[in-house]
Protein backbone atom coordinates (compact mmCIF):
# COMPACT_ATOMS: atom_id res chain seq x y z
CA UNK A 1 0.00 0.00 0.00
CA UNK A 2 1.68 3.08 -1.16
CA UNK A 3 2.58 5.38 1.76
CA UNK A 4 1.69 9.58 0.91
CA UNK A 5 2.32 12.77 2.32
CA UNK A 6 0.22 15.64 1.93
CA UNK A 7 1.07 19.41 2.69
CA UNK A 8 -2.06 21.23 4.96
CA UNK A 9 -2.27 24.73 5.13
CA UNK A 10 -4.58 27.24 7.43
CA UNK A 11 -7.73 25.57 9.19
CA UNK A 12 -6.67 21.96 8.14
CA UNK A 13 -3.41 22.73 9.96
CA UNK A 14 -4.70 24.41 13.04
CA UNK A 15 -7.28 21.23 13.55
CA UNK A 16 -4.05 19.26 13.50
CA UNK A 17 -2.66 21.23 16.17
CA UNK A 18 -0.29 22.67 13.67
CA UNK A 19 1.01 19.78 11.86
CA UNK A 20 2.37 20.72 8.27
CA UNK A 21 1.96 17.41 6.64
CA UNK A 22 0.23 14.27 7.37
CA UNK A 23 0.78 10.74 6.30
CA UNK A 24 -1.66 8.50 4.92
CA UNK A 25 -1.90 4.64 3.32
CA UNK A 26 -3.59 4.57 0.17
CA UNK A 27 -4.06 1.74 -2.69
CA UNK A 28 -2.45 2.04 -5.65
CA UNK A 29 -4.22 3.86 -8.33
CA UNK A 30 -6.11 5.75 -5.76
CA UNK A 31 -7.94 9.23 -7.13
CA UNK A 32 -8.51 12.70 -4.80
CA UNK A 33 -11.71 11.50 -4.07
CA UNK A 34 -10.36 8.06 -2.39
CA UNK A 35 -7.38 10.27 -0.31
CA UNK A 36 -9.89 12.79 0.95
CA UNK A 37 -12.62 9.71 2.09
CA UNK A 38 -9.13 7.90 3.48
CA UNK A 39 -7.99 11.20 5.42
CA UNK A 40 -11.83 11.86 6.93
CA UNK A 41 -11.58 8.47 8.81
CA UNK A 42 -8.18 8.86 9.81
CA UNK A 43 -8.75 12.04 10.98
CA UNK A 44 -12.24 12.68 11.65
CA UNK A 45 -11.23 16.16 13.33
CA UNK A 46 -10.66 17.13 8.94
CA UNK A 47 -13.79 15.37 8.29
CA UNK A 48 -15.55 18.29 8.22
CA UNK A 49 -13.07 20.03 5.82
CA UNK A 50 -12.83 17.34 3.26
CA UNK A 51 -16.18 18.61 2.01
CA UNK A 52 -15.25 21.86 0.75
CA UNK A 53 -11.31 21.11 0.31
CA UNK A 54 -8.62 21.98 -2.25
CA UNK A 55 -6.21 19.60 -3.42
CA UNK A 56 -3.23 20.31 -5.35
CA UNK A 57 -1.13 17.59 -7.08
CA UNK A 58 2.47 19.11 -8.09
CA UNK A 59 0.95 22.43 -7.03
CA UNK A 60 -1.78 22.35 -9.37
CA UNK A 61 -5.21 22.25 -8.98
CA UNK A 62 -6.71 18.38 -8.67
CA UNK A 63 -10.50 17.01 -8.70
CA UNK A 64 -12.27 14.21 -7.90
CA UNK A 65 -11.54 11.71 -10.37
CA UNK A 66 -7.51 12.13 -10.75
CA UNK A 67 -5.84 9.70 -10.19
CA UNK A 68 -2.53 9.90 -7.71
CA UNK A 69 0.40 9.91 -9.87
CA UNK A 70 3.50 8.31 -7.65
CA UNK A 71 6.19 10.87 -5.91
CA UNK A 72 3.77 13.76 -6.41
CA UNK A 73 3.53 16.31 -3.82
CA UNK A 74 0.21 16.95 -2.34
CA UNK A 75 -1.53 19.47 -0.72
CA UNK A 76 -4.85 20.10 0.93
CA UNK A 77 -6.31 23.14 1.71
CA UNK A 78 -9.47 25.76 2.21
CA UNK A 79 -10.41 27.97 -0.71
CA UNK A 80 -7.89 30.76 -1.37
CA UNK A 81 -8.62 34.36 1.04
CA UNK A 82 -5.48 36.55 0.11
CA UNK A 83 -5.36 39.72 -0.24
CA UNK A 84 -6.89 41.16 3.07
CA UNK A 85 -10.40 41.92 1.71
CA UNK A 86 -13.64 39.90 1.54
CA UNK A 87 -13.50 38.91 5.15
CA UNK A 88 -16.21 36.17 6.25
CA UNK A 89 -18.16 37.31 9.42
CA UNK A 90 -16.55 35.51 12.67
CA UNK B 1 10.52 45.17 -27.57
CA UNK B 2 10.32 41.13 -26.73
CA UNK B 3 8.07 39.50 -24.27
CA UNK B 4 11.43 37.85 -22.73
CA UNK B 5 12.65 41.30 -22.03
CA UNK B 6 9.68 42.27 -20.37
CA UNK B 7 9.99 42.24 -16.22
CA UNK B 8 7.84 40.11 -14.64
CA UNK B 9 8.30 40.29 -10.44
CA UNK B 10 6.80 38.16 -8.08
CA UNK B 11 6.97 37.54 -4.45
CA UNK B 12 5.63 36.17 -0.89
CA UNK B 13 7.79 37.88 1.51
CA UNK B 14 7.64 38.89 5.15
CA UNK B 15 8.83 42.18 4.73
CA UNK B 16 7.45 45.46 4.10
CA UNK B 17 6.10 46.54 0.53
CA UNK B 18 7.84 48.68 -0.74
CA UNK B 19 5.81 50.68 -3.79
CA UNK B 20 8.57 53.01 -5.15
CA UNK B 21 11.27 50.20 -5.71
CA UNK B 22 8.45 47.66 -7.15
CA UNK B 23 7.15 49.96 -9.29
CA UNK B 24 10.91 51.56 -10.33
CA UNK B 25 11.13 47.89 -10.95
CA UNK B 26 8.84 47.16 -13.73
CA UNK B 27 9.00 50.93 -14.95
CA UNK B 28 10.95 50.52 -18.53
CA UNK B 29 12.06 53.39 -20.67
CA UNK B 30 9.11 53.19 -22.94
CA UNK B 31 6.87 53.05 -19.56
CA UNK B 32 4.11 56.01 -19.25
CA UNK B 33 1.92 54.81 -16.98
CA UNK B 34 1.35 52.41 -14.14
CA UNK B 35 -1.88 51.11 -12.22
CA UNK B 36 -1.05 49.63 -8.50
CA UNK B 37 -3.74 48.30 -6.34
CA UNK B 38 -2.78 47.46 -2.75
CA UNK B 39 -4.52 45.73 -0.36
CA UNK B 40 -4.49 46.75 3.50
CA UNK B 41 -5.87 45.19 6.33
CA UNK B 42 -9.13 46.85 7.88
CA UNK B 43 -9.04 47.69 11.22
CA UNK B 44 -12.73 48.14 11.37
CA UNK B 45 -15.06 46.33 8.71
CA UNK B 46 -18.42 48.80 8.70
CA UNK B 47 -20.13 46.58 6.09
CA UNK B 48 -22.25 43.81 7.46
CA UNK B 49 -21.51 43.04 10.60
CA UNK B 50 -19.45 45.56 11.99
CA UNK B 51 -16.41 44.53 13.57
CA UNK B 52 -13.24 45.25 14.64
CA UNK B 53 -9.71 43.25 13.46
CA UNK B 54 -6.72 43.41 15.63
CA UNK B 55 -4.73 41.97 13.61
CA UNK B 56 -4.52 39.70 10.63
CA UNK B 57 -2.45 36.50 10.20
CA UNK B 58 -1.28 35.40 6.34
CA UNK B 59 -0.10 32.04 5.45
CA UNK B 60 0.96 31.04 2.07
CA UNK B 61 1.66 27.56 0.41
CA UNK B 62 4.96 29.31 -1.17
CA UNK B 63 6.30 27.36 -3.96
CA UNK B 64 2.56 26.86 -5.72
CA UNK B 65 1.65 30.27 -4.38
CA UNK B 66 4.72 31.64 -6.75
CA UNK B 67 3.34 29.64 -9.45
CA UNK B 68 0.27 30.53 -9.49
CA UNK B 69 1.21 34.16 -9.14
CA UNK B 70 3.41 33.95 -12.57
CA UNK B 71 0.18 32.09 -13.99
CA UNK B 72 -1.57 35.10 -13.09
CA UNK B 73 1.24 37.45 -14.98
CA UNK B 74 1.01 34.94 -18.45
CA UNK B 75 -2.66 35.61 -17.94
CA UNK B 76 -2.51 39.36 -18.06
CA UNK B 77 -0.19 39.07 -20.72
CA UNK B 78 -2.47 37.32 -22.79
CA UNK B 79 -5.32 39.52 -22.62
CA UNK B 80 -3.57 42.85 -22.36
CA UNK B 81 -0.21 42.45 -25.00
CA UNK B 82 -0.31 45.95 -24.21
CA UNK B 83 1.24 45.45 -20.85
CA UNK B 84 5.26 46.10 -20.21
CA UNK B 85 5.86 45.44 -16.51
CA UNK B 86 4.39 43.30 -13.82
CA UNK B 87 5.03 43.14 -9.85
CA UNK B 88 2.27 40.50 -7.78
CA UNK B 89 3.34 40.94 -4.12
CA UNK B 90 1.86 39.02 -0.84
CA UNK B 91 3.04 40.09 2.34
CA UNK B 92 2.68 37.37 4.99
CA UNK B 93 3.05 37.13 8.47
CA UNK B 94 1.39 39.37 11.63
CA UNK B 95 0.10 42.10 9.84
CA UNK B 96 -1.76 45.00 11.30
CA UNK B 97 -4.40 47.69 10.41
CA UNK B 98 -3.57 50.03 7.32
CA UNK B 99 -0.51 48.07 6.43
CA UNK B 100 -0.66 47.07 2.43
CA UNK B 101 -0.61 43.09 2.35
CA UNK B 102 -0.72 42.73 -1.44
CA UNK B 103 0.17 44.51 -4.48
CA UNK B 104 -0.55 44.35 -8.14
CA UNK B 105 1.11 46.70 -10.42
CA UNK B 106 0.90 46.89 -13.81
CA UNK B 107 2.97 49.38 -16.43
CA UNK B 108 2.30 50.12 -20.03
CA UNK B 109 3.14 52.68 -22.69
CA UNK B 110 -0.33 54.24 -22.17
CA UNK B 111 -3.06 54.53 -19.89
CA UNK B 112 -5.47 53.36 -22.56
CA UNK B 113 -4.38 50.09 -22.93
CA UNK B 114 -5.25 48.29 -20.35
CA UNK B 115 -3.45 49.46 -17.47
CA UNK B 116 -5.79 49.95 -14.74
CA UNK B 117 -8.33 46.71 -16.17
CA UNK B 118 -5.47 44.32 -16.17
CA UNK B 119 -4.28 45.26 -12.21
CA UNK B 120 -8.01 44.43 -11.28
CA UNK B 121 -7.79 41.49 -13.26
CA UNK B 122 -5.05 40.82 -11.63
CA UNK B 123 -6.50 41.11 -7.73
CA UNK B 124 -9.71 39.26 -8.77
CA UNK B 125 -7.56 36.17 -9.96
CA UNK B 126 -5.00 36.15 -7.14
CA UNK B 127 -7.91 35.80 -5.02
CA UNK B 128 -9.23 32.91 -6.69
CA UNK B 129 -6.39 30.56 -7.26
CA UNK B 130 -3.00 31.76 -5.60
CA UNK B 131 -2.75 29.64 -2.35
CA UNK B 132 -2.74 32.57 0.65
CA UNK B 133 -4.80 32.62 3.27
CA UNK B 134 -5.83 34.31 5.91
CA UNK B 135 -7.06 34.24 10.36
CA UNK B 136 -8.81 37.12 11.76
CA UNK B 137 -8.27 38.33 15.16
CA UNK B 138 -10.63 40.11 16.91
CA UNK B 139 -11.04 41.11 20.18
CA UNK B 140 -14.02 38.28 21.01
CA UNK B 141 -11.51 36.08 19.16
CA UNK B 142 -9.98 34.73 15.97
CA UNK B 143 -11.59 32.66 12.40
CA UNK B 144 -10.27 31.80 9.19
CA UNK B 145 -11.15 33.91 6.68
CA UNK B 146 -12.17 31.36 3.86
CA UNK B 147 -12.93 32.40 0.13
CA UNK B 148 -15.50 30.55 -1.98
CA UNK B 149 -14.02 30.06 -5.56
CA UNK B 150 -13.61 26.55 -6.26
CA UNK B 151 -10.94 26.20 -8.98
CA UNK B 152 -11.50 24.50 -12.28
CA UNK B 153 -9.37 22.38 -14.40
CA UNK B 154 -6.50 24.27 -15.80
CA UNK B 155 -6.62 26.71 -13.20
CA UNK C 1 -17.69 58.14 8.73
CA UNK C 2 -17.82 61.97 8.05
CA UNK C 3 -16.74 63.35 4.72
CA UNK C 4 -14.60 66.26 6.66
CA UNK C 5 -12.89 63.12 7.98
CA UNK C 6 -11.48 62.03 4.52
CA UNK C 7 -8.17 63.07 3.72
CA UNK C 8 -7.65 64.55 0.85
CA UNK C 9 -4.71 65.43 -0.41
CA UNK C 10 -3.48 67.70 -3.35
CA UNK C 11 0.10 69.07 -4.26
CA UNK C 12 2.61 70.48 -7.22
CA UNK C 13 5.62 69.54 -5.97
CA UNK C 14 9.34 69.50 -7.48
CA UNK C 15 10.11 66.93 -4.69
CA UNK C 16 10.29 62.92 -5.98
CA UNK C 17 6.83 61.64 -5.37
CA UNK C 18 6.89 59.06 -2.45
CA UNK C 19 3.88 55.96 -3.34
CA UNK C 20 4.81 54.84 0.13
CA UNK C 21 3.90 57.75 2.16
CA UNK C 22 1.16 59.11 -0.11
CA UNK C 23 -0.53 55.45 0.67
CA UNK C 24 -0.20 55.87 4.37
CA UNK C 25 -1.48 59.63 4.20
CA UNK C 26 -4.77 58.56 2.81
CA UNK C 27 -5.36 55.10 4.56
CA UNK C 28 -7.81 54.77 7.38
CA UNK C 29 -8.14 52.51 9.30
CA UNK C 30 -11.07 51.59 7.69
CA UNK C 31 -9.63 51.04 4.69
CA UNK C 32 -8.75 48.06 2.86
CA UNK C 33 -8.13 48.93 -1.18
CA UNK C 34 -6.10 51.36 -2.69
CA UNK C 35 -5.65 52.25 -6.62
CA UNK C 36 -3.11 54.26 -8.06
CA UNK C 37 -2.39 55.79 -10.61
CA UNK C 38 1.22 57.31 -11.35
CA UNK C 39 2.42 58.72 -15.18
CA UNK C 40 5.97 58.52 -15.47
CA UNK C 41 8.30 60.06 -18.93
CA UNK C 42 8.55 57.96 -21.23
CA UNK C 43 12.25 57.87 -22.82
CA UNK C 44 11.19 56.30 -26.15
CA UNK C 45 7.63 56.49 -27.82
CA UNK C 46 6.70 54.16 -30.31
CA UNK C 47 3.28 54.35 -31.05
CA UNK C 48 2.79 56.96 -33.67
CA UNK C 49 6.10 58.72 -34.75
CA UNK C 50 8.38 56.97 -33.08
CA UNK C 51 10.84 59.54 -31.02
CA UNK C 52 12.88 59.58 -28.23
CA UNK C 53 12.84 62.27 -25.77
CA UNK C 54 15.55 63.58 -23.19
CA UNK C 55 13.59 65.19 -21.17
CA UNK C 56 9.88 66.87 -19.98
CA UNK C 57 9.99 70.26 -18.19
CA UNK C 58 6.54 70.61 -16.32
CA UNK C 59 5.23 74.33 -15.92
CA UNK C 60 2.21 75.01 -13.54
CA UNK C 61 -0.01 77.73 -12.79
CA UNK C 62 0.07 76.75 -9.12
CA UNK C 63 -2.98 78.25 -7.42
CA UNK C 64 -5.06 77.37 -10.25
CA UNK C 65 -3.58 74.25 -10.54
CA UNK C 66 -4.31 73.30 -6.57
CA UNK C 67 -7.88 74.73 -6.87
CA UNK C 68 -8.71 72.29 -9.99
CA UNK C 69 -7.32 69.43 -8.35
CA UNK C 70 -9.38 69.71 -5.17
CA UNK C 71 -12.27 70.27 -7.58
CA UNK C 72 -11.33 66.95 -9.62
CA UNK C 73 -11.45 65.17 -6.01
CA UNK C 74 -14.71 66.74 -4.86
CA UNK C 75 -16.06 65.22 -8.55
CA UNK C 76 -14.93 61.78 -7.20
CA UNK C 77 -16.70 61.87 -4.47
CA UNK C 78 -19.69 62.92 -6.10
CA UNK C 79 -19.48 60.16 -8.07
CA UNK C 80 -18.16 57.39 -6.08
CA UNK C 81 -19.30 58.27 -2.53
CA UNK C 82 -17.42 54.82 -0.46
CA UNK C 83 -14.19 56.47 -1.82
CA UNK C 84 -12.05 57.41 1.41
CA UNK C 85 -8.95 59.29 0.91
CA UNK C 86 -7.97 60.93 -2.28
CA UNK C 87 -4.62 62.16 -3.04
CA UNK C 88 -3.39 64.14 -6.41
CA UNK C 89 0.07 65.15 -6.54
CA UNK C 90 1.95 66.45 -9.78
CA UNK C 91 5.85 66.97 -9.89
CA UNK C 92 6.99 69.75 -11.93
CA UNK C 93 10.46 70.86 -13.05
CA UNK C 94 12.60 68.75 -15.39
CA UNK C 95 11.83 65.40 -15.61
CA UNK C 96 13.70 62.74 -16.56
CA UNK C 97 12.57 59.32 -18.66
CA UNK C 98 10.90 56.62 -16.44
CA UNK C 99 10.50 59.27 -13.58
CA UNK C 100 6.97 58.99 -12.06
CA UNK C 101 5.73 63.28 -12.36
CA UNK C 102 1.59 62.57 -11.44
CA UNK C 103 0.15 60.36 -9.39
CA UNK C 104 -3.79 59.92 -8.69
CA UNK C 105 -4.69 57.42 -5.42
CA UNK C 106 -7.83 56.45 -4.29
CA UNK C 107 -8.84 54.59 -1.03
CA UNK C 108 -11.85 52.70 0.37
CA UNK C 109 -13.05 50.28 2.43
CA UNK C 110 -13.14 47.64 -0.12
CA UNK C 111 -12.01 46.99 -3.57
CA UNK C 112 -15.28 46.65 -6.17
CA UNK C 113 -16.80 49.85 -4.95
CA UNK C 114 -15.32 52.14 -7.00
CA UNK C 115 -11.60 52.56 -6.45
CA UNK C 116 -10.14 52.01 -9.82
CA UNK C 117 -12.80 53.36 -11.89
CA UNK C 118 -12.21 56.68 -9.52
CA UNK C 119 -8.71 56.43 -10.08
CA UNK C 120 -9.01 56.57 -13.59
CA UNK C 121 -11.61 59.41 -13.39
CA UNK C 122 -9.41 61.15 -11.58
CA UNK C 123 -6.36 61.29 -13.90
CA UNK C 124 -8.99 61.54 -17.22
CA UNK C 125 -9.90 64.73 -15.64
CA UNK C 126 -6.62 66.18 -14.06
CA UNK C 127 -5.23 66.42 -17.88
CA UNK C 128 -8.50 68.12 -19.43
CA UNK C 129 -8.72 71.01 -16.65
CA UNK C 130 -6.11 71.31 -14.42
CA UNK C 131 -3.55 73.73 -15.80
CA UNK C 132 0.14 72.26 -16.43
CA UNK C 133 1.90 72.15 -19.29
CA UNK C 134 4.67 70.16 -20.39
CA UNK C 135 7.22 70.63 -22.87
CA UNK C 136 9.45 67.98 -24.35
CA UNK C 137 13.00 67.78 -25.38
CA UNK C 138 14.44 65.40 -27.88
CA UNK C 139 17.61 65.03 -29.70
CA UNK C 140 16.37 67.06 -32.52
CA UNK C 141 14.40 70.25 -30.73
CA UNK C 142 12.04 70.90 -28.33
CA UNK C 143 8.45 71.35 -28.60
CA UNK C 144 5.39 72.32 -26.14
CA UNK C 145 3.07 69.30 -25.81
CA UNK C 146 -0.73 70.93 -26.16
CA UNK C 147 -4.10 69.38 -24.80
CA UNK C 148 -7.04 69.12 -27.29
CA UNK C 149 -10.01 69.75 -24.60
CA UNK C 150 -11.32 73.01 -24.02
CA UNK C 151 -13.58 72.90 -20.68
CA UNK C 152 -16.85 74.40 -20.46
CA UNK C 153 -18.42 76.67 -18.52
CA UNK C 154 -18.19 75.51 -14.78
CA UNK C 155 -15.03 73.59 -15.38
CA UNK D 1 -8.72 103.20 -20.07
CA UNK D 2 -8.39 100.05 -16.89
CA UNK D 3 -5.11 98.98 -17.16
CA UNK D 4 -5.05 95.04 -16.64
CA UNK D 5 -2.47 92.58 -15.88
CA UNK D 6 -2.74 88.54 -17.55
CA UNK D 7 -0.54 85.83 -16.61
CA UNK D 8 1.14 83.75 -19.13
CA UNK D 9 1.94 80.29 -19.12
CA UNK D 10 3.68 77.84 -21.44
CA UNK D 11 3.85 78.71 -25.14
CA UNK D 12 2.69 82.28 -24.61
CA UNK D 13 5.33 82.71 -21.93
CA UNK D 14 7.90 81.11 -24.27
CA UNK D 15 7.17 83.48 -27.04
CA UNK D 16 7.29 86.25 -24.90
CA UNK D 17 11.11 85.34 -24.21
CA UNK D 18 10.00 84.44 -20.90
CA UNK D 19 8.27 87.16 -19.30
CA UNK D 20 5.38 85.53 -17.00
CA UNK D 21 3.11 88.69 -16.99
CA UNK D 22 1.57 91.05 -19.83
CA UNK D 23 -0.38 94.10 -19.19
CA UNK D 24 -2.75 95.89 -21.61
CA UNK D 25 -5.12 98.71 -21.79
CA UNK D 26 -9.03 97.82 -22.44
CA UNK D 27 -12.26 99.90 -22.36
CA UNK D 28 -14.51 99.60 -19.05
CA UNK D 29 -16.65 96.77 -19.60
CA UNK D 30 -14.54 94.69 -22.08
CA UNK D 31 -14.96 91.14 -22.40
CA UNK D 32 -12.58 87.59 -22.78
CA UNK D 33 -13.10 88.24 -26.76
CA UNK D 34 -11.83 92.10 -25.89
CA UNK D 35 -8.97 90.66 -24.46
CA UNK D 36 -7.90 88.22 -26.73
CA UNK D 37 -8.60 90.62 -29.97
CA UNK D 38 -6.25 93.64 -27.79
CA UNK D 39 -3.46 90.82 -26.91
CA UNK D 40 -3.42 90.12 -30.38
CA UNK D 41 -2.76 93.70 -31.70
CA UNK D 42 -0.30 94.51 -28.78
CA UNK D 43 1.53 91.43 -29.04
CA UNK D 44 1.74 90.20 -32.47
CA UNK D 45 3.79 86.98 -31.64
CA UNK D 46 0.83 85.76 -29.87
CA UNK D 47 -1.68 86.60 -32.65
CA UNK D 48 -1.77 82.49 -33.46
CA UNK D 49 -2.11 81.57 -29.64
CA UNK D 50 -5.06 83.93 -29.60
CA UNK D 51 -6.96 81.60 -31.55
CA UNK D 52 -7.22 78.34 -29.49
CA UNK D 53 -6.01 79.69 -25.84
CA UNK D 54 -8.18 79.42 -22.98
CA UNK D 55 -8.46 82.20 -20.64
CA UNK D 56 -9.04 82.48 -16.91
CA UNK D 57 -10.70 84.68 -14.04
CA UNK D 58 -9.58 84.60 -10.58
CA UNK D 59 -8.48 80.88 -11.23
CA UNK D 60 -12.01 79.51 -13.13
CA UNK D 61 -12.29 79.14 -16.92
CA UNK D 62 -13.72 82.07 -18.58
CA UNK D 63 -15.20 82.57 -22.28
CA UNK D 64 -15.64 84.72 -24.83
CA UNK D 65 -18.58 86.58 -23.65
CA UNK D 66 -17.48 87.09 -19.91
CA UNK D 67 -17.03 90.59 -18.97
CA UNK D 68 -14.08 90.89 -16.93
CA UNK D 69 -14.21 92.05 -13.60
CA UNK D 70 -12.52 95.04 -12.13
CA UNK D 71 -9.05 93.68 -10.00
CA UNK D 72 -9.29 90.02 -11.52
CA UNK D 73 -6.22 87.60 -11.45
CA UNK D 74 -6.57 87.07 -15.09
CA UNK D 75 -4.42 84.54 -16.78
CA UNK D 76 -3.85 83.10 -20.34
CA UNK D 77 -2.52 79.30 -21.40
CA UNK D 78 -2.94 76.62 -24.09
CA UNK D 79 -5.02 73.79 -23.45
CA UNK D 80 -3.74 71.55 -20.81
CA UNK D 81 -1.07 68.86 -20.67
CA UNK D 82 -0.24 67.35 -17.67
CA UNK D 83 0.26 63.80 -16.75
CA UNK D 84 3.05 62.85 -19.38
CA UNK D 85 1.27 61.28 -21.75
CA UNK D 86 -0.84 61.95 -24.79
CA UNK D 87 2.49 63.50 -26.39
CA UNK D 88 1.92 65.39 -29.22
CA UNK D 89 4.13 64.63 -32.55
CA UNK D 90 6.68 67.40 -33.35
Amino acid sequence: MPHVKVLVFATLRERLGGAREIEIELPPGATVRDLKERIAQTYPVLAENMKSVLTTINREYAFDETVLPDGAELAMFPPVSGGAFHLQQP
Amino acid sequence: METDALPTLFAITEDELDLNALLEAITLPTTGAAAIFTGMVRGYTESGQAHQTLYLEYEAYRPMAEAKMKQVAEEIRARWPSIQGIAIVQRIGRLYPRTPTVLIACTAAHRNTGVFDAARYGIDRLKEIVPIWKKEVGPDGEEWVEGEYFPRPGE
